[in-house]
């Protein structure tokens, strides 16, 4: 088993791949930038390293040389930033250092989005359609073309890795040029790189996911699928699981193409194998991502596996220790992403100081963050600040649960996503389990419940009494911003 | 005697309170009688989150500008004006556009004396790896460019003033 | 089901109920005293209502007109307090309101405590000697003669609720007088009563204790036991389930023998069903407690049952959802208690603010508490702040990820008692799990670590720092307060 | 240059420090020198828990008074001792008994002028249904009982004194 593992990632997912290596008795060094000193990944690591800018997470030359400085013999890549380099990976092997995660020709094959569809369609696994090719910047000419060919609408997607950056729905031509604008400003600050592809647009849809656990052994096993279909700027802000929009027979269905795709590309370690379902239930395979996921805690909340010990296990060679009918699937799960957005400004990221950080408790609520009182938000990365995961007997007892679980949680000090994800919970259409990732748009008008006059006038009590207290507490010599009449058009204000 | 009107998702109350120094104070809403606690009273008001109101607990973040309220439910819009004060609402044509959250001026679309419309795109703002657009309030003359491509800003600095 | 629950508690049991009534969609009441207020319970309940002292929430007359006044249809007692009053419920009976938990004839029988040892005996069932009555406070010479007849050591006991207040072990009959007079101030102060029994001490021994459930039909089902034998001023400071000190074969005697005492005095809604357990694995029936236990954590992590809501749903008439049979227990569970206590002055009660509180997260790590950063641990009640409850699927899975939770858990402010929780999970018979309840009276000599040089060489830079900036910062008119060389026998720090 | 004799459970660390007002400092233990980081310079020194020395984060609480330290791996006891200021150590016999927590006085058993033994209970301080036995600190002579039954005493108020 290794001795002592690098941590090439930040936030949360540090954290959690701490926590299990702590539990194994692994030594950890976490990297940070200045900015995010104040993460708790930098605090429970048994070593840190500063790194020297904002961009060195994704620095293989870096990483790997701190690596190296510090005698690591593994390094846990998390997601996004160095998990699917296929070139860091072979330079791991090069320095002798295990990358834990698929080797670098199954991240390659996987990486070429295209070919996989293709490879995956010569096994007669149904897919989406989609552009032959991706395009560069210079052609865009040829990009239209596709689209025009495919039929409208259609989603342009990043040739590189998932978590839906640059993904951007068209509907139809006279939109394609300033989408695909955009697309690539966004491709390119996340992953370097603006080539594009076209894949007809399914709609409304569900997104689906199972999760792969594979020995190096030849052995695989699947820990369910999951559906992540309430989207936000294309990233899944609520998933559950299982997955609601599939009958028994579909699922059994899915579950089977997914094993027999992972078997397909080889897969090693964890992957997840991603679909797209259309609202008669038909699912087309999209992609694979050969790394640990953000909503990894669903599975590990329904199953009670660790997952990040099984890859440190997998990696260091030793074979699967469950069978597939070792796994036990019982209740519903449901993870919500806490992200610093700001509700009332178009989701506008919100980086700063957090003042109080109030983390649910009680009984099968699971928090995942990198923040506590006093902590930073930093500027440079995603906003993503706290992962909910909570588990039932049952869809209604898991909603209620996350519901009063969410409303425990208090994060003041910057503004989150919190009240869109509130909102979300008593949603009918969601409490219901119906919905498809249109969900957002169609979010029913306000929920009125009994209560409502009565909380409304204490609100406004609540409301005049802060108000008046913190007009007095002020400082009287910038009388200006609080002693104007129309408090919310002031211009001090802005 | 405060006497304001507060504006809760478009709802009107009419307001009546005396000191609120204490941990208790008496507040009238649209007539109504009520006691309103302030658990922490010692607390900064920054920091100040909840409030029991005749027995009911209520956790409440509310932004800096006290534009909005989130309680349990959710958020909720709020505007306050004080009976007493009786200003004239200031004139909604403020020209400064500035910076909603800090971030990397990473593109720079119009020039001074250039004529703009209403939510025409002026600067790209790049955030948390997001491009931004920052778009004129109305349609105008741009006046003056406060910022350069590749430039740190904070939240509020004032990127462009048109009018 | 019931529409509006008063919850005649406070602290953590008083949140943990809220927590499950809001997942029922049933209104809560909270009370409070003056000094209780930043409590969680109060914050998150529905609606909250002021006691006028300290001592009212075990007042039954009190917390009854409260219960009327608001309306409610359900009372929740925790433990403690009013959980075993007898003449309360009978009060709630005849107000028409349902309180949550057994009938008043269950509870008196099983709070008699001698009666119920007897009952037990002439069923069969193994006891721990005692004596035949217990003694008033002008008794004393009848008690000693009860206690010579048993043969030292010998256990003093109240007659009356659970929780190990005014337990003391005896020695020999010289240490009887002092030991009698302390038990009975503290009696008299946690129940109001000074009636103490005597028992002969097993020593060494392991408490262990059956969890119950049954309905108002009749049926019954056990979840499994639970030890608590690392004990500290009688208090369970770490409990684990399953027991380590039972074979196989023990175990299944010891089950079978809670499921028929548990018929034998008819227990309803919950109960634990407790033991002592020599060394040689022989149990003896020791009492039951007919209320929700702290420790039941441990039951609902292993089960993934949720007690509070079966308590609820069972006194609202409804029967058992889970057979004996249904019910799933694997893995191993360990609890431990985080208290507001000086562990460098002899475990005194540290009340005060806390400034910072950082809960741990991540995979089946469970926390109830009801404190958060800027809550007050109020002087009056029980030190008892925060539970921490691990799951794993082994013990030496369970034990690491306990402490790697302890590790993360940051409380700042006031005391506490975690350095000794930390010790006793890095102590090598509690790692072997081999340990009996003198277990913190043979703690090993400090675990010596590869690290141990470099660990204390920076903490010694650390500490310098420290003190520098502090003394710095500190205020230059009360120089003697810093400025003294031996800084800790100054005499302005006490 | 700060020079001090930190003593951790009994071993003894000469330490030479520089400035310490940054976030980082330069610190010299038994000559081996050491980069020492405070991440949070600005919070206010009491809040201060965690510092990253050589690369190794360490979390650390400590009493008000610094006399004991809690790391990741349980308590440790701390002394530290000026060398620049070369005070001599104060005569240990301060006779002032101290409320170690705050309470209730359920009972007083000794009168001024009583002679006392070291360890003998002087008063009983009741909190959090605790029964404490506050203790002369040395053989001697009550010299005075500032408190009575009944009375709340604060942490640290002074109960008695003996020489």
């Amino acid at each position: 088993m290794f001795t002592k593992l690098l941590i090439a990632n930040r936030g949360e997912i540090a954290v959690r791949i701490i926590r299990t290596c702590r539990e194994m008795g692994i030594h950890t060094v976490a990297v940070y930038e200045a900015s995010d000193r104040s993460s708790l990944h930098v605090r429970l690591a048994d070593e840190c390293v500063a790194l020297p800018g904002p961009q060195s997470y994704m620095e293989p030359e870096t990483i790997l040389a701190i690596a190296q400085q510090y005698g690591v013999d593994a390094i846990h890549p998390g997601y996004g930033y160095l998990a699917e380099d296929a070139g860091f990976i072979r330079a791991c092997d090069a320095a002798g250092i295990a990358f834990i995660g698929p080797p670098a020709e199954v991240v390659e094959t996987l990486r070429d989005k295209i070919g996989a569809l293709e490879k995956a369609r010569a096994a007669g696994i149904p897919t989406v359609v989609h552009s032959p090719r991706s395009f560069a910047e210079d052609e865009f000419d040829a990009l239209r073309e596709a689209a025009a060919e495919i039929g409208y609408p259609v989603v342009l997607k990043s040739c590189r890795g998932g978590r839906g950056r640059g993904e951007r729905v068209v509907a139809d031509a006279l939109h394609l040029a300033e989408a695909v604008r955009r697309a690539q400003v966004e491709t390119q600050a996340v992953y370097g790189n603006k080539q594009l592809y076209v894949e007809r647009a399914i709609l409304p849809a569900h997104q689906v996911g199972v999760q792969i656990v594979a020995d190096r052994q030849g052995n695989l096993i699947h820990l369910g699928e999951r559906e992540g279909s309430v989207v936000q700027s294309n990233q899944k802000i609520i998933e559950e699981e299982p997955a609601l929009c599939l009958t028994p027979q579909r699922r059994e269905e899915l579950l089977a193409t997914a094993m027999r795709l992972a078997q397909l590309f080889k897969v090693e370690n964890l992957a997840t194998v991603e679909f797209l379902v259309d609202d008669a239930g038909r699912f087309y395979f999209s992609e694979i991502k050969s790394r640990i996921q953000i909503a990894h805690t669903l599975a590990e909340i329904v199953s009670r596996i660790d997952l990040v010990r099984e890859q440190i296990r997998l990696e260091a060679g030793e074979p699967l220790a469950y069978r597939q009918e070792d796994v036990v699937r019982r209740g519903h799960a449901i993870m919500c992403r806490v992200q610093a957005e700001d509700p009332l400004n178009r989701y506008l990221p919100t980086p700063g100081r957090l003042r109080q950080v109030r983390l649910p408790g009680g009984a099968e609520v699971r928090v995942d963050t990198y923040v506590y009182s006093g902590a930073d938000v930093p500027p440079h990365y995603d906003p993503l600040v706290a992962k909910v995961t909570v588990w039932a007997a049952d869809r209604p007892a898991a909603v209620t649960r996350m519901r009063r679980a969410l409303e425990d949680l208090g994060l003041t000090g910057t503004p989150t996503n919190l009240p869109l994800l509130v909102r979300v919970l008593r949603d009918p259409a969601f409490v219901a389990g119906r919905y498809s990732t249109d969900l957002l748009s169609r979010l029913s008008a306000e929920v009125t419940e009994p209560d409502y006059e009565r909380v409304r006038r204490d609100l406004a009590a609540a409301v005049a009494v802060l108000y008046t207290r913190r007009r007095e507490s002020f400082n009287p010599q910038s009388p200006d911003v609080w002693a104007t009449g129309w408090h919310r058009s002031s211009r001090q204000l802005g | 005697m405060t006497r304001l009107l507060v504006t809760l998702d478009g709802l009107a109350y009419e307001v009546e309170l005396g000191a609120v120094g204490g941990d208790t104070c008496q507040v009238t809403v649209n007539g109504e009688a009520l006691t309103v606690t302030v658990p922490h009273p010692e607390a900064t008001v920054i920091d100040m989150e909840w409030l029991i109101v005749n027995g009911w607990p209520y956790e409440i973040g509310f932004d800096a500008g006290l534009q909005w309220l989130k309680a349990y439910d959710g958020l909720h819009t709020v505007e306050i004006q004080d009976l007493n004060q009786r200003v004239a609402r200031p004139r909604s044509g403020d020209g400064r556009v500035k910076a909603p959250i800090p971030g990397l001026i990473s593109r720079v679309l119009v020039a001074p004396g250039e004529s703009v419309t209403a939510g025409q795109p002026l600067i790209i703002l790049e955030a948390m790896k997001m491009e931004n657009e920052i778009r004129a309030p109305f349609d105008g003359v741009v006046q003056a460019i406060g910022v350069t491509v590749g430039q740190t800003v904070l939240r509020n600095t004032v990127l462009a003033e048109v009018n």
